[in-house]
Parts: C-alpha cells; structure tokens; sequence
C-alpha cells in the first residue's frame, strides 16, 4: 500500500485526475451532440496513471503518446481550452483544428502527440531520446502506449534499440486489459508483460495503475534511474477503461460485472476514500474540487464554440515547414 | 447470398459484405478468416458480426496486432492450400504489412518460375471523410495498384460487396479489395447481378453521349449525382465505375471516350502519381486523335487529410467542381 | 568539397556522395548518420567508408536490423533539434519502415498545425541491373512520389551526387535522396557546379528541337546515348533530368514540350501508376494543344525483376527502344 | 559431446557436408569467372546446421528460409544441377533462372525459398505452419535465419503468432555471430538469444552448430516436440561463416585470426576426425566422399553449362497464377 500524501499533495493529484474525468465526461456528452467528430477515445479509470507519471516529469522532458492522450495533455499542463478547441476542430485548438482526439500536439510543453498508429510513437520516442542525449539535455521522454502495442514489431525494434544504445526513455505501458475487444490473453503467449523486457536487458517494473500514489513513487525512481544512469526504463500500470473502446464500441467481449468491479477500484475513489479515511480531505474540499474542474471545462467548452474555423485557403500551409533551416 | 432471379433484397454494402464472406464460407471449407478484432469484437466495422458464433474460432481468426506477421501467415496458409481471408482494419495500417504483401505475396508465383502461386485475399477499409484526420483517412487502393503480381479491387455497389470476393477467389493469385469506409451504411439492392461479378471489367454505370466521368468507389456515388445536376444543364453525362484498379479494363474507359471524346477523372486518392494519372496516360497513349479536349482529373489534395470537417471536405473532390468543370469541358469543347 | 572556381576533379558517384556527406558533417555540428553496417562494414555500397573513423561513434551510428525503429529514430532526433540523415540500404527493405514515413514524417508537420517541422534525409539505394533478382530490384522513387511532405530527389550526375545533401538540409522537410545502383562506379567531374546543387529544379541535360526525352536517375545516360545515335539519324532531342520527383518542376519539362511539341518519357520503375504517368498527365494538362503527337513512355515491365541477365535486360528500358520509339514519333507527326 | 554415429550414418552426414562445401566453393569460382552474377551468399562454415535439422525432417515437412540457402537445398535433396542451373540463369534451374542465388524454390520438396528480406521468411513460416495445421497434415515447418534477424519486428510478432495459436513450427536460428559487419553485441541490447524467447513461452534450446550429430540430435528431440505437442519450438545453433558475407565483402570487420580459429573448429574438419578417431572411417573413405561430391559438383556444372534461356517472351508468364482455382 503506498504511503499517504501531504494534504496539499493528495489534493492536488485528485484535483488533477478529477479534472480529466471531468473533461472526458463532457467529450462523451459533446460527441453525442455531434459537437466532436471522428474517433474519440476515452481516458476515464486511466487518470492515476498520466497524473501519477507527470508528477516526475520536469518542463524541459519529452512526452510522446497514442489516440487516448486527452488525459496526458491535460496533466502535462496543456490549457483544457486548447485541447476542447481542437476537439471542435477549431482555428485556436493546439493544432488548428486539423488533428483532433487523436492528435494533441503541443511543441512548447514537449508533448508530441497523439499517435493514432498502434506502437507508432514507440519509435518516435526512441528517436525523441537520441536527440536528447545528442543536443546534450539531460532530459527524459516518457512514451505512453497500451498493452496492446506490444505484440507490434515496432514495440520490439524500439525497445531493443533504446536499451542497446541506451538512451534515457521511460516506456509506460497502460495496460487496460484489453485492445479494442481482444482480451490480453489472446493476443499475448506470455501475459506477463514484465518478463518481454528481459530480452531487451532493460529495467521493468510493474504497479497498480489504480493507485495514484503508488504510480507517482515507481515513476519518480524510474525516471530518477533513467535520467541518472541514461538507460531506458519499463513501466507496466494495470488499469482498466471504464467506457467503450470508442464511440463506436458494442463492447460484446466483455461483461457489464466485470466493468463494474473495476469501477469500484477506479483510481479517484482510492484517493478519495484514502485521503477522507486520514482526515487529510472533507466532503466540502472534494465537492469544492469537483465545483473547479466543471467550471474548467465549461470555460474550455465556451471557448471551444466561440472558436474560428482555419481558412480554407490555407490547407497546404505547413505541408512544408515554413521558417528555413 | 442467392437472390432468386427476379427478387431483390434490400440491405446495406456491410449487410453485403458479410453475405458474400458467409457464403464462401458456408461453400468453400477452405476459405477462413484473420484479422483483428473480427470475431469477439464483431469487427470494427462489423463486417464480420455473428461468423464467430457460426464458423468457429479456427475459420474465424481473431489476431493480436502485429499486421505483417499475420498477413504473412494468410501468404503461407495460402502456399499450403487454404484460402485465407485476410482483414487488414483499414488500409492506413496495411503500411505495416506491405513488405509481406509487396516483397512476398505479389512477387513469389513469378519469381519461384510459376511453382507458388499465393492465393490470398486481403480486404480493407479505405478512403476519408468521416473526419478521422491524417493517419486514418489515406486513400491508397490506386497506390497500391502500381504493383505488379496484385489484384486490386474496389466494390462501389451492393451486389460488388456481395460478389466480388467469390469472384476473387476464382483466382489463385493475391487480390486486395478495398471497402471504402463510407459505403458500409450505404442501402441498396442486392439483384443476381452479384451471382455473375466478376473482377475483370470496369462497368458503365450511368451511360452519356458528351463526356466520361471516370471513377471508382465511393466517388462513384458523387459522379452519378453530378451526372445528373449535369443532364439538368443539358450535359449529358457518361459514368464509368472502374471497379478494378489492377490490372486495369482500359477496353471500357476507351470505349466511351471514343463515344464522348471527352474524359474526366474523379479520384478520391491523393493527385500526384495517381491511378488517375494512369487512366489519363492510358487514353493520351490510345486515344489521343480522338479527344476534343485535354483529360482533366479531380482528386484528393495533396495534403494529409485534416480533422476539422471544413478543412476535410476541401480536400476531397466535391460534386460542385465535377459538375462545373465537367460542364466547362463540354463548353469549351463544344 | 570545394572545388575551386575552375579547377575540377574526377572521381566516381561513390566518392561524391562521400564527400557531400562528409563536407556536411565537418560544417554542421547536428548532422549525424544512421544506417545499417554504415560504419564497421564501412557502408554497404562503400559511400560512408571512412566516415566511422573520422568521427566516431557518435555521429556514425551502426543500427541493428531494425528499419522501423531506425527511421523512427531519425524522425524523434529530428524533431528534437538534430539533423539526421539516415541510410537505408536499399529501397526494397524501406517498406518495413514505410508506417514512419508514411504515417509519420510525412505527415506531423501537416498534422500539428505547423509546430513539429521534422527535417530528416533519408539516403537509400535504388534500381534494377545488377542481377540481384525480384526483392533487390525495385525502382520505388516514382512510387514514393506519391506521398505529400515528403521532397523526393535522384541524383544523376556527379555534382548532384555532391551537392544534393547540402541542399536538401537548407530544407527542414523530409527529403528522400534516391541513388541509384549502377551509378556508384559512374566517373565523372566534380564541378563548381555541385556548390549550386538545389533539390527544387529540373536540368535540360541536352537541348534539342525534335522531341523531348523526360527522365531521372540513371535512365538519364540510357537518354543521353539514345539522343546522340538520333541526331545521327538527324532526330535533335532535348534530355531533361527531373532530378526533382517531388514536388515535380513541371516547369522545365512543359518550356521543352512547348518547343519540341513531342515528349517521350523513360523510366526504370513500372509502367502503371508511375512517375511517368503523371509527367503525361501534366503534359496533357497544361500543354494539350501544343503536342504534335500523343506523350509517350518506356517504362520497366510489370513484373517483378527476374534474375537471368538476359530477362532482367527485357525488363528495362533500353536505348535501341528508345531510340526507335522516339525516332518514329518525330517521323509520324513530322 | 554428442555420440558416435554408426559408421553408415557417420559417413552420411559428412557427404552431406562435403556435397554442401564442395558445391559452395565451386560457385565462388564461377562467380570470379563470371558465369554466376548478382548476390551470392555462401554457407561455408555452417553445413552441420542444415545437415544436422534435414536429418529429423520428412518429405511432408516444410522448409522456408534465406538467401543463404544453397546448403539447406542440397540437404533437401534438390538436385545440384537443378540448383546450379538456377544459379546460371538457365531454364532448367529450379525457378527458370529468375530466382538465382537468393531465391531457390522446389515446390514439389517443400522447400519454400530463398527469402532475401531478413526476416521476411518467418511470418510465411507462421503461414505454413497454419496452413500445415488447418489442412490436417501432421507436417512440421522448419524456418532457418539468421541472427541478424532477431532484431526486426517480423521476428517479435512471428514467434508470438506461432506460440500463442500453437503453431508446428521449429525456428531454427543460425548464429554466426555476424550480421553482414555488425557483431551480435552491437545489434542486440541482450545477446543470448535462448532467452528472448520467454518473451513467446515458447521453448528455446541452443546447440553447438559445428557438430553435427549434436545438431541432428537436438533436432530430432526438438521435431519430435513439435509434431507430438503442436507447439512451435526454437532452436540456436551457434555456428561461423568462413567466408565473406557475399561476394562483394572486404571484411573489414573481423580479424584473419579469428576466422582461422573458427576454420579449425569446422564441422566437416570435427567429423572427419571424430570418424577417424574411432575407426569409423578411413582416409581412403574420405577421399572417396571427396570425388563424389567433386564428381556430383562437375555434372551439375556441365548441366548448367548445356542448359537454355527462357524465351523472353515469356517474361510476364506466371505474373498470375495459370491454373484457375
Ligand atoms: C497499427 C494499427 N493497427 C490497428 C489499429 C486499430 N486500433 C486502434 S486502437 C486499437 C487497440 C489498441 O489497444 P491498446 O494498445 O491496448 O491501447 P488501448 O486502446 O487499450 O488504450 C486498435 C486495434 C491501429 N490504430 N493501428
Ligand atoms: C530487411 C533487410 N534489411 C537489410 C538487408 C541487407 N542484408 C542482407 S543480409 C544482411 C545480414 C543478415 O545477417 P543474419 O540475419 O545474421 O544472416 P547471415 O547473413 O549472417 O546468415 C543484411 C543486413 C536485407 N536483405 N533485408
Ligand atoms: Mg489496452
Ligand atoms: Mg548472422
């Protein structure tokens, strides 16, 4: 069991995972009314894990990430409205407009997406190391991608490249259990994720993705390890997506008890409980907490629709980069 | 899939899709089917629903995701005298497998000197416009038509979806058929037209005396509404669905621009390097005397598609630009 | 790689390769290469050899066999400041890294608005000729033109073999150099020429009146010979070197085509859905009314390159073909 | 250290390997005298590895390997001349001389190529050996590769494919230590190689590949797992290759001594005297074996010699397939 926050600290990882919740709650709702298009992949029960990780990350480290980033973004520090705007597809979200869910790119906070290949930001992040290590930063890059991710050869040519040449990367593996609606038993001989890294000769370690706490204590030693010893590092989080793969999911391979189980173990009850059990937190604070994450993403909703939509004219801008080498 | 000569069935290009899978698996105990997410899941485009249930876990393969391992395990299941079924999700993620799909599955019959032919069938999603942006959205059904040894097939009707694969399978060679993601809602009728698709020939899908509109796949569908806007203005529009992108019926599109003396191409793919080109270079090389105006084309811009839904239809070719610059050319020409 | 105004110096389209990239690596601190035997080996083709010993580990990097991953590496190293050129040996084994290139650096810059630029050279070997059979043959550049974002260059001479790299990193997109297999023991003279290399224009290699002859890479000397046994014939033709895949100069091959009224187009890749398609199409396009015959093109045949010296030779474009074909086209519209 | 054969058997293998040797130095030849072009890569050093693994297979089993695979069809029993003739590029080659060095076919052998994409043979073995399973045949699939080849995400996915569906497949690695120039310890972060595959639960034995008893025992125990268990099994063969990697190789690489030392311990040079040691054979013996292969060798030239062109209107031929479905 991890050792219990500071009040301050305790709050402020709820207040964080409650404001993604929040955000994500709302996309479902802005989908439904057709106010957010395309593919939409939700972060709800995964919070502990972008939250918890982030806390060890510092402005100058890289983050690179898949589909299912709005969660990621918002605890790197990206503005809601930024994120929201480009989910309506508008000229002030952080990519115009043109990336949407799937491609949250923010430049100045380091955060490179918003991947929508499976396992495509693996290399990404290898390279992201590289160049840290070259342009002499002591910087980490933490990779976010799900379990499912592994069973891609991509997975192994970058692990193998960024332990071979040692490269200051930390791999988080979400590992919700599932990839679309195959289950990780069915798309893995060997289910003990831990155990891939060994052919790679590369430090992994395994936590309770539900646990906040616990998430930030094993990313702070890993990236401490990383940064310190420049070699790469694995992470697995189990943890478990509460909604539907994507707005389209049936969901038809699993079962409403088994999303409702994991649902009693979702990683903001586990703070929530914890932090009022040690008198660290009263009903008043949390609701208070609540209040200020819908009020965040009412803000970011407003902003959102009173956006601009990019000029037409310009859908060939940035095919090329525009300042010279 | 028998639709009684005479009657018809209404349904939709999946509801097709799935009949056409169903019945070769139901009449040909080799035929079997990998892919991801095809079974429990339902597939991701629920092309596959129920056939799990119904054909069992070893007909109806649901893979983890690693594309070019198990496209590689339909080229050997195919060498060892099964007809694999392959579904790659959606052609953006086919990039993956294409070292198997170009270097092995397209290659092997003429270079083993005729000893292995690969009997594959892959299927995938194609196309944009369902605001899914730049790595979901490619159009590459044309791109993948330069390769010699493929196949290359892009059903645009309800009785294609239904009869193409069977028609593919008549075939021992690799055929890709790609199903452009905005067709599965697509309601039609299936006739006994699909009892006799074949893979071999483009189809006039609307005929005209003034000028070709020459198409496939979704496109079609845009073509045949500007065929019509155009009859409105007095042009008299001939609409040709090539269905097979390789090898290409050139005999069809030939013909018609002999008639029309006329040709445009509406082409969903990005422009530069096009099947598009292809068509256009086709009727220069044989049938230049006969064209009262240079072959124009419209097709994707070449940018990534964006997200924002304004930004993505400016992308894509619009009924509007065919129906204005086809009118031109007729004008012009006239 | 300064040759003195004037001066100049023989060597092979090995040697100016190694120098262009050596010249690069002694000027900018954040060029750095990644490849496959690149450094111990001493480059599969020979043109990094050297280069480990001179400056080290660091900026030579061995990579393991692992294309994706490697390119990946170039694309993050890129996006965080470096200036990457990454070697992959052969066009054949880029399509195991084709998602990157594709689905990545081709599309970030696009994607994200303009903030993630990813200035990355990619250098691969490419082309037919050298007996290495069907998986070793293939002649992509044409093929990969396809794709927006990427700036597709084939070095032909021995200046542009020098002075490409440089002008490529004046650009912070991602620039594939394809350089051909049976250019690499080509000798010729390194000029001051090379200083002004730019990866933006097409050249006219050999003015003439007659008829123009398209074509890039090392079909450039199969055009240049044809050219000399037609002026014998008293048929004067212009040879353009595109250079340049993408984005296409269409310029310089329209100015020739306005002059010549005939164009024939020769390329090594296959015939469908090629570079040279669309070279036609743009012709037809933009220069209809100008032509005094239809474009025609000599590509390779569709199939997979055979190994028998004598098959492999039917399968690619040849100067007697060449020179009949375009003689005849100068006849007929004569 | 493996036990003595009989001496019927002893002899077998070793003209096995003298066939394999005296055929690949020919080629080496005839590649300077011109008469063999493109991309040949030799397999001297590694015979006891094919020599070894054919002895456990039987006609119904398949094949699949790389462009290094001379030895491997000799040691199916494709006949040299057959071979040789493809290596001239003549009609009576195995593949009408389209193929050549890199891709040797023999459909009616089973023998599946002559793959020049490393790595680009295991996902077609994953194919057979499903293939294998669904037809009901109680075939195995024998996929020989390099080392090299362990680092591409072809191999990762492979061997989770074939493990995780049960595959009758034997995968069968030939380490000799090099990658083209790059040493196993400057491609792979983990260079023992048997443990990668836990990553795949899949069993992994190593051998020494320059026994070749011990090769065929540990084959024939491996085979027999496959074709009684229908699971997939991996096996190292730890082996050298005494020439340069094709024939365009300076070897800046390795150093002479090294090679020497390798050459002393050669498969064909340890049978010899393990034969010889205990009277299984004598030097007449020996060199009666010699002239053979030598013998064999001639003919098959002679043939390849005498043999015809494809008519090159035959150029598209078998682009498609000519017998219908
Ligand atoms: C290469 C590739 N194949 C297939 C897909 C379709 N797809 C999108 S998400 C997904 C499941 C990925 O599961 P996992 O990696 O576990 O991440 P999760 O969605 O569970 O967070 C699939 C199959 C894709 N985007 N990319
Ligand atoms: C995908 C791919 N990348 C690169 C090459 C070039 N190449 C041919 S053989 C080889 C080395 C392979 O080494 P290994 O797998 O150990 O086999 P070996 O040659 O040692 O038998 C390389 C890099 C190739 N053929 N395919
Ligand atoms: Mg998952
Ligand atoms: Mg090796």
């Amino acid at each position: 069991m991890s050792a219990l926050p500071t009040r301050e600290h305790g709050l402020h990882l709820l207040a964080e995972m409650l404001r993604i919740r929040c955000f994500e709650d709302r996309c479902a709702e802005l989908y439904s009314a057709g106010k957010i298009r395309g593919f939409l992949h939700l972060y709800n029960g995964e919070e502990g894990v972008a939250v918890g990780v982030m806390q060890a990350l510092r402005s100058e480290d890289d983050i690179a990430g898949t589909y299912r980033e709005h969660g990621h973004a918002i605890a790197r520090g990206i503005p809601m409205r930024s994120i929201m705007a480009e989910l309506y597809g508008k000229l002030e979200g952080c990519c115009r407009g043109r990336g949407g869910s799937m491609h949250i790119f923010d430049r100045e906070r380091r955060f490179y997406g918003g991947n929508a290949i499976v396992g495509g930001c693996l290399p990404l992040a290898v390279g992201l190391a590289l160049g840290a290590r070259l342009t002499g930063r002591n910087a980490v890059v933490v990779c976010f991608f799900g379990e499912g991710a592994m069973a891609e050869g991509e997975f192994h040519e970058s692990m193998n490249l960024a332990s071979l040449w040692r490269l200051p990367a930390l791999f988080v593996c979400e590992n919700n259990y599932y990839a679309m609606g195959t289950a990780l038993d069915r798309s893995e001989a060997e289910t003990n994720l831990v155990t891939k890294l060994s052919s790679y000769r590369m430090r992994a370690e395994s936590v309770d993705g539900m646990d906040v706490l616990a998430v930030e204590a094993r990313a702070r030693e890993l990236v401490d390890y990383v940064r310190n010893e420049r070699s790469p590092a694995f992470l697995e989080a189990r943890t478990y997506r509460f909604r539907a793969h994507s707005m389209y999911d049936p969901q038809l391979y699993r079962s409403k008890a088994e999303v409702k189980e994991w649902e009693s173990k979702g990683p903001i009850i586990g703070l929530t409980q914890r932090l009022k059990a040690a008198n660290l937190m009263s009903e008043a604070d949390f609701l208070q907490l609540q209040r200020a994450a819908n009020a965040e993403v009412d803000e970011a909703v407003a902003f959102a629709e009173h956006g601009s939509l990019e000029r037409v004219e310009d859908l060939t801008r940035f095919l090329y980069a525009e300042q010279p080498a | 899939m028998s639709a009684l000569p005479g009657t018809v069935h209404t349904m939709t290009y999946r509801e097709a899709l799935r009949q056409g899978l169903r019945s070769v698996l139901l009449t040909q105990p080799d035929v079997f089917v990998i892919g991801e997410d095809i079974g429990k899941y339902g597939g991701c485009f629920a092309v596959t629903k129920g056939l799990l249930e119904e054909f069992g876990e070893q007909r109806i393969r649901d893979a983890p995701l690693s594309e070019s391992a198990f496209v590689g395990a339909g080229i050997g299941a195919a060498l060892a005298g099964m007809r694999p079924v392959v579904e790659i999700m959606t052609v953006n993620f086919s990039l993956l497998a294409l070292d198997q799909i170009l270097n092995t599955a397209a290659t092997l019959s003429h270079m083993s000197g005729g000893q292995c032919a690969v009997p594959l069938i892959i299927r995938m999603a194609t196309g944009a416009g369902r605001q899914v942006a730049a790595q979901h959205s490619h159009s590459l059904e044309g791109w993948y038509s330069h390769i010699p040894g493929l196949r290359i097939v892009t059903p645009a009707t309800i009785d294609d979806a239904a009869g193409m694969l069977r028609a593919a399978l008549a075939f021992r060679d690799p055929v890709i058929i790609f199903e452009h993601m905005n067709l599965y809602n697509l309601q039609g009728e299936l006739t006994a037209e699909a009892e006799r698709a074949d893979i071999e020939r483009a189809a006039v899908r609307r005929a005209g005396r003034d000028i070709s509109l020459i198409t496939y796949g979704a496109s079609l569908y845009k073509c045949l509404a500007a065929a019509e806007r155009l009859s409105a203005r007095g042009v008299d529009a001939e609409v040709i669905d090539l269905r097979v992108l390789r090898p290409l019926d050139e005999q069809t599109f030939l013909a018609s621009v002999r008639k029309t003396h006329r040709a445009l191409i509406v082409d969903e793919g990005w422009r530069s390097v096009g099947v598009a080109a292809e068509v256009g270079m086709r009727i220069m090389e044989q049938a230049f005397y006969e064209l009262d105006a240079p072959v124009e084309r419209i097709c994707g811009v070449e940018v990534p598609i964006p997200y924002a839904k304004h930004m993505e239809e400016a992308a894509l070719p619009q009924i509007e630009q065919i129906v204005s610059l086809a009118a031109s050319m007729v004008k012009h020409a006239g």
